[in-house]
């Protein structure tokens, strides 16, 4: 009996030592590859300068200025679509058109992102050229539209859920007080649900962040400064898609693994800050 | 009265968002739909192929989507075949057996795991083949096995962390319930805890697996390829739906390829929707519903 | 005897949550100014007939009322179900205060403030005054005064109570409605409370829902029992 | 050599990547020849020349396409064995629909550099020029930079596309996209542009006349062996340059 | 007057929530083969100290208990905090009944079933005779009989709490620990539930938590108040 609770204690924490490990091991070997250009160009260089391998300019800087300006964007246009959304859920409620929402909304979910690029590509790209007569509809706003899409569920379901999470106590005060929809959003539902918010935006900030294919399939991928949210962009997560056929050897190669570095690092940044949030007693 | 008149502001402004959003989701999925449902046939899948000799693996099927749903699934197979035991395993030494400081750090990083973008778990991957190939041996190329290794790094955060708020969510009468029968710690987690929150961990599975068979960025780094038809070995490189759908978003040559990526698309949208209810209905089935009393 | 004067009158009133009828049918009337108490088994229906008499049933899943309730703020009966009625003013004449305590999350002040200031009073010197006399009333202020700034929360379970109906009185609600005010509170702060609802019982009409046959015969003038649905008058 | 070669093989894996250029012509021989023997695999995948003499030279791949001759450095380097097997052009594209259908060499530097921005400078509508081009691995794009560009700059507004097949289907689905392909890959979806007063087809780039012109090569490292070098032998076979033709290219002699 | 004999020996029995200490230095004796009842404020460690008794609290975040519980189990007085007494074994002797009904999520026979399983025993007429015997002692056999296979889940909360009764008596355990096990039942379900006790008390040693004064008159044989971390005994 004993032996085998024993055995058991030691595959279970072995098993999660090695998956520990893994986190810990795709930032340590990045860094290990990444040690070669760390070494002979300063890390801040390669954080500022433009992206030219014709002529030996290897910096980051347009990508990271374009993966902030996307993902950004993205939020600056889903966010305030998500609060009204579940607001919509938990506090309006119309009894069908609410629980409909939230089915639909559950549902996006599980629309994988290369559907949203295909149909970014095929539906979104030609409304976008065609209504602002500029560029080829390939842009940092196509790409932001697409993305307030896909991240949209992540911040409602949160939104709500701490919305939810207010003790019906609270409300039922509220209301047995006669105070309004209005009231009860701003007296109570908000000071006890910020965090939540604040957490809902801050994954959904690394989740547009972290995406790939949407960036890829129609942002336009240039490497210039983008001046403009018509401008086409290249974001540091299609820059890896796109460089990875580089040759092993390069320091184009060499410099995917900053790349990967930056996002390893600034998506972290925002999961952290968002547990610090949320441990805290409300 | 202008108390109504904000409640009322309120209400229209929630409208025009769940609009909004509704509108656009359903344009997405719309146009998938009427753009590609007339691609969705049985010829789509296995071209010219006849669908026995295809799903038998007696002839290769050409220009069929066959070739991309059979790596799908392989790499499903796969990766929650090594994601499960290590997700389950480190999900039950995070509720039942860590002390509070390991739990804390432990959870710490899986978050961060789950927050890693999926392409640069595609470079680790690569990275690793790369350095094996280099250190270990010539042998060892971007295939199948490496690409559903990474897709298990990929998803194995989501497994520990519905693992572990499952069994930790259980209120602790239940908790006690079999230590006080005399029941060993094993036997509580196995006969008890588990069973208890099993509705919990199978919906974190099952969204792992739609994970699995949605992502693109980790398997276009690892292996996903053009044309490989029907993987033979975990040691191949082989086709994947999702990737098969972002190639010929760019690089269709003709209508008909089009019109397939049309169809890939629709497939993948119905299959991972198919997932979704399944995960649905399982959540539903198990659930405890706790009615809103005064 | 009293002089029997009415206040609320009940007509044929139904109560449904998701579409299983709890409440059949229910004719009665209550009286005014005086404690009526409802006694019954649990999951009888009480606290919901409570929820009836203010419509808070609205803002739960799946409950529905159909019926009439008309109560006589001081300018006759008037059908509180109609779709004209305002809610929030119906609310504020209508007090009601929950099983189990529920304070908001801020100080004790603003607690008893919330109401005046959902209102829209702006005065801060009425406001101080309404709150120190709720206070008072609810024999709270001497617990309280020296910690009036801190989070209401923090108080003890029967402190916790007395401060809820504190917060419904500091409108002058003319209806008070009691879902076991005293339910988990140890004998002295049951007293006390007690002792309150026959103080308040001059301004107001209190209908006080209870388990306790013991509290019932020492503070309600009348007593409706719950039971299949039905209220039996005694 | 004919694809009854292939039959008697065992259970094999084949793996060929790099030039895009190259992939439909892969793709129909290895359809053909996994048609013929099931146990047969052969993976096909793209990431440009550079990354096909790269992988090629490693020895992640069998046979690693390029675009390009493979510099000497690589051929010493990685000890490469080289096959042409094949001619084709470069050809600059627009849109069917954009009437500006001829350019003079200096023009097009100018619209790649950035310095001619819209297209009504060139007599066609007054909306801004789309420039589109691929990234430092492909050979199209290095034989177009020498050939066609000299070497001049390309401006670092122009979207990037990852293949031949993107790009062709990039410049189809933008009216004000310019771009250049593969002569192969031209059909009526992209309108070719004449440089110079040569219009790039088939014939002019056999003939010499159209410059900007180039050869496909498979690399394997070392001298091909193997089901390699079958499939090698199955390209420069009659049946091969057929297929060579057919998707659009001029096979070799 | 009954005849004295122990059963229970607790020894400077200290217990901590994190540190804070939750009962301090008790020193009593549980007497054999009767009811004793312990009484006493919310919150002060009623269930705390039960926890104690089977070594439960190990199983508890948080939760530390210091100095000796000898039991005598029919071979002389044994400390079970030592560390090499089997806690299955312990556990087996001392069943505990909480406060709510935990059935686990199975059967109605299997929940019965369940700690003979856990013993090891494998005869399925031998767990079939004993589930039902221990059914029928808890009174419940009548209610249940038709449905034994059943999730317990759907059983009502009084008949729940008999099952658990019978789950935990299914081992014949020497000590039986009761947490409150008649809260929120009906009038009837408290009656039979008592009587049960009542029955059982010659086989058992039982101690039981309760919040009501007039249970504890009626069943109890004695009677302990736990106020301020201490027993004191009436
Ligand atoms: N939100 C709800 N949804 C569905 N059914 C409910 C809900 N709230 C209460 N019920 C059911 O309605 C019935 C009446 O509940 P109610 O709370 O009014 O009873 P009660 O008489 O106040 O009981 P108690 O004395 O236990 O407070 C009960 O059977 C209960 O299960
Ligand atoms: N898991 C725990 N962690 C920390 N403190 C706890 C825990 N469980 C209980 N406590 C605290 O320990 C004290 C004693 O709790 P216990 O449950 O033993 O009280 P009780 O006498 O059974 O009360 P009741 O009559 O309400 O059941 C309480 O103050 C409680 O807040
Ligand atoms: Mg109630
Ligand atoms: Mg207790
Ligand atoms: O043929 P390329 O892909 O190398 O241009």
């Amino acid at each position: 009996m004993r032996c085998k609770d024993t055995i058991a204690g030691f595959v279970f924490s072995g098993a999660s030592v090695f998956s520990a490990a893994v986190t810990l091991a795709v930032l340590g070997f990045m860094i290990v590859l990444s040690l070669p250009v760390l070494k002979n160009a300063v890390f801040f260089d390669v954080l500022t300068a433009p992206w030219s391998p014709d002529h030996g300019q290897f910096g980051i800087l347009p990508m990271i200025v374009g993966t902030l300006y996307i993902s950004l964007l993205s939020l600056l246009i889903s966010f305030p679509l998500s609060l009204g959304c579940s607001i919509f859920i938990e506090l309006v409620r119309p009894d069908g058109p609410g629980r409909l929402l939230k089915k639909i909304v559950q549902l996006m979910t599980a629309i994988p992102t290369v559907v949203y690029g295909f149909v970014g590509v095929f539906l979104l790209v030609p409304i976008i050229r065609e209504w602002f007569v500029y560029g080829s509809g390939m842009c940092i706003l196509s790409a932001s539209l697409m993305l307030a899409l896909l991240i949209a569920p992540t911040m409602i379901l949160l939104f709500s859920q701490s919305f939810a999470r207010v003790p019906q106590s609270y409300l039922n005060a509220v209301d047995a007080l006669g105070g309004n929809m209005v009231q009860k959003l701003w007296y109570v539902i908000l000071p006890n649900a910020w965090r939540g918010i604040l957490t809902g935006i801050i994954l959904a900030f690394g989740r547009a962040m972290g995406d790939t294919l949407i960036a890829l399939m129609i942002s336009g991928n240039c490497v210039a400064l983008p001046s403009s949210v018509l401008d086409s962009a290249r974001t540091l997560t299609a820059h890896i898609a796109l460089i990875i056929a580089a040759d092993f050897d390069s320091i184009e190669f060499k410099i995917l693994f900053i790349c990967g570095i930056t996002l390893y690092l600034m998506t972290s940044c925002g999961i952290i800050l968002a547990r610090s949030l949320d441990r805290k007693p409300g | 009265m202008a108390n109504n008149c904000w409640d009322k502001m309120l209400k229209i402004f929630s409208w025009i968002c769940t609009f909004l959003l509704v509108t656009a989701v359903f344009m997405v999925i719309g146009f998938l739909v009427v753009k590609g449902y007339k691609a969705v046939s049985l010829e789509l899948i296995f071209a010219d192929t006849r669908p026995f000799d295809a799903l038998l693996l007696k002839r290769q099927v050409f220009g069929g989507l066959f070739p991309a749903m059979a790596g799908t699934v392989s790499l499903v197979v796969l990766s929650m075949g090594f994601a499960l035991p290590l997700g389950l395993a480190s999900g039950i030494f995070l509720a039942e057996y860590a002390p509070f400081r390991v739990k804390w750090f432990f959870s710490l990083l899986f978050d961060i795991l789950a927050g890693i973008p999926s392409i640069v778990v595609g470079l680790f991957g690569f990275s690793i083949t790369i350095f094996l190939h280099h250190f270990f041996s010539e042998q060892i190329f971007p295939c199948l096995l490496i690409a559903s290794l990474s897709l298990s790094f990929l998803v194995l955060p989501y497994i520990i962390r519905t693992t572990q708020m499952s069994l930790e969510s259980l209120p602790l009468q239940v908790r006690l319930t079999a230590p006080c029968l005399g029941a060993t710690k094993l036997e509580n987690i196995f006969l008890v805890l588990l069973p208890s929150s099993m509705s919990g961990i199978i919906s974190g599975i099952v969204l792992a697996i739609g994970r699995c068979a949605e992502d693109t960025a980790v398997i276009m780094l690892t292996g996903a390829v053009a044309t490989a038809g029907v993987p033979k070995s975990i040691f191949s490189s082989f086709e994947a739906l999702p990737f098969y759908i972002y190639y010929m978003a760019s690089e269709y040559t003709d209508h008909s390829e089009l019109m397939q990526g049309y169809g890939a698309a629709l497939i993948l949208l119905i299959i991972s929707a198919g997932l979704f209810g399944v995960s649905y209905g399982i959540k539903n089935r198990f659930a405890t519903k706790i009615p809103n009393r005064f | 005897m009293r002089k029997k004067q009415i206040k609320i009158h009940i007509k044929d009133l139904w109560f449904y949550y998701h579409g299983r009828s709890i409440l059949e049918n229910i004719n009665i009337e209550i009286e005014k100014n005086v404690i009526t108490s409802i006694v019954g088994p649990s999951g009888q229906g009480k606290s919901s007939f409570l929820m009836t008499l203010n419509r808070l049933w609205e803002s739960v899943d799946g409950a529905t009322a159909t019926g009439t309730v008309e109560i006589d703020f001081g300018n006759g009966f008037q059908d509180i179900y109609h779709k004209k009625y305002s809610l929030s003013l119906l609310r504020r004449q209508v007090g009601m205060v929950f099983q189990v305590p529920n304070p908001l999350p801020m100080t004790i002040y603003k607690n008893i403030a919330f109401p005046l200031k959902l209102m829209g009073e702006k005065d801060q010197d009425q406001i101080s005054a309404k709150v120190q006399e709720a206070l008072k009333r609810s024999f709270l202020w001497e617990e309280v005064k020296d910690r009036l700034c801190q989070d209401a929360r923090t108080l003890s379970g029967g402190q916790q109570q007395r401060l809820c109906i504190a917060r419904a009185m500091v409108l002058e609600p003319q209806v008070l409605l009691l879902d076991e005010p005293t339910s988990s509170l140890d004998e002295t702060s049951v007293r006390v409370i007690e002792q309150l609802l026959l103080e308040l019982k001059s301004r107001c009409t209190i209908i006080l829902v209870s388990h306790y046959m013991d509290q019932v015969k020492r503070i309600a003038d009348n007593k409706l029992v719950l039971s299949d649905r039905q209220f039996k008058q005694q | 050599a004919g694809l009854d070669d292939f039959k008697s093989e065992e259970k094999q894996v084949l793996r060929i990547s790099g030039g895009t250029a190259h992939i439909p012509v892969m793709k129909e021989a290895a359809k053909r020849i996994m048609t013929i023997n099931p146990d047969l695999q052969i993976t096909i995948a793209g990431g440009g020349s550079g990354a096909g003499i790269k992988q090629v030279g490693e020895g992640l791949v069998d046979i690693g396409n390029s675009g390009r001759r493979a510099s000497d450095a690589e051929i010493e380097k990685y000890g490469l064995g080289m096959v042409k097997w094949a001619v084709d052009g470069v050809a600059t594209v627009v849109n069917p629909k954009n009437p500006v259908k001829a350019l003079s060499g200096k023009q097009l530097q100018d619209i790649f550099s950035g310095k001619i921005a819209t297209w009504k400078a060139l007599g066609g509508d007054d909306r801004p020029i789309n420039i589109y081009t691929r990234d430092k691995s492909s050979g199209t794009r290095s034989v177009f930079w020498k050939k066609a560009l000299n070497k001049g700059d390309i401006s670092d507004k122009a979207n990037f596309v990852t293949s031949n097949g993107a790009m062709k289907s990039a410049v189809t689905n933008d009216p004000y996209a310019i771009g250049y392909v593969s002569v192969g890959y031209i059909d009526k979806t992209v309108a070719p542009v004449t440089l110079d007063g040569v219009k790039p087809t088939l014939d002019t780039v056999k003939s010499g006349e159209y410059k900007v012109a180039r050869g496909l090569y498979s690399n394997t490292k070392g001298e091909p062996s193997g089901l390699a070098e079958k499939f090698m032998e199955y390209l420069l076979s009659s049946e091969g340059r057929k297929i060579v033709v057919e998707k659009g290219f001029i096979p070799v002699n």
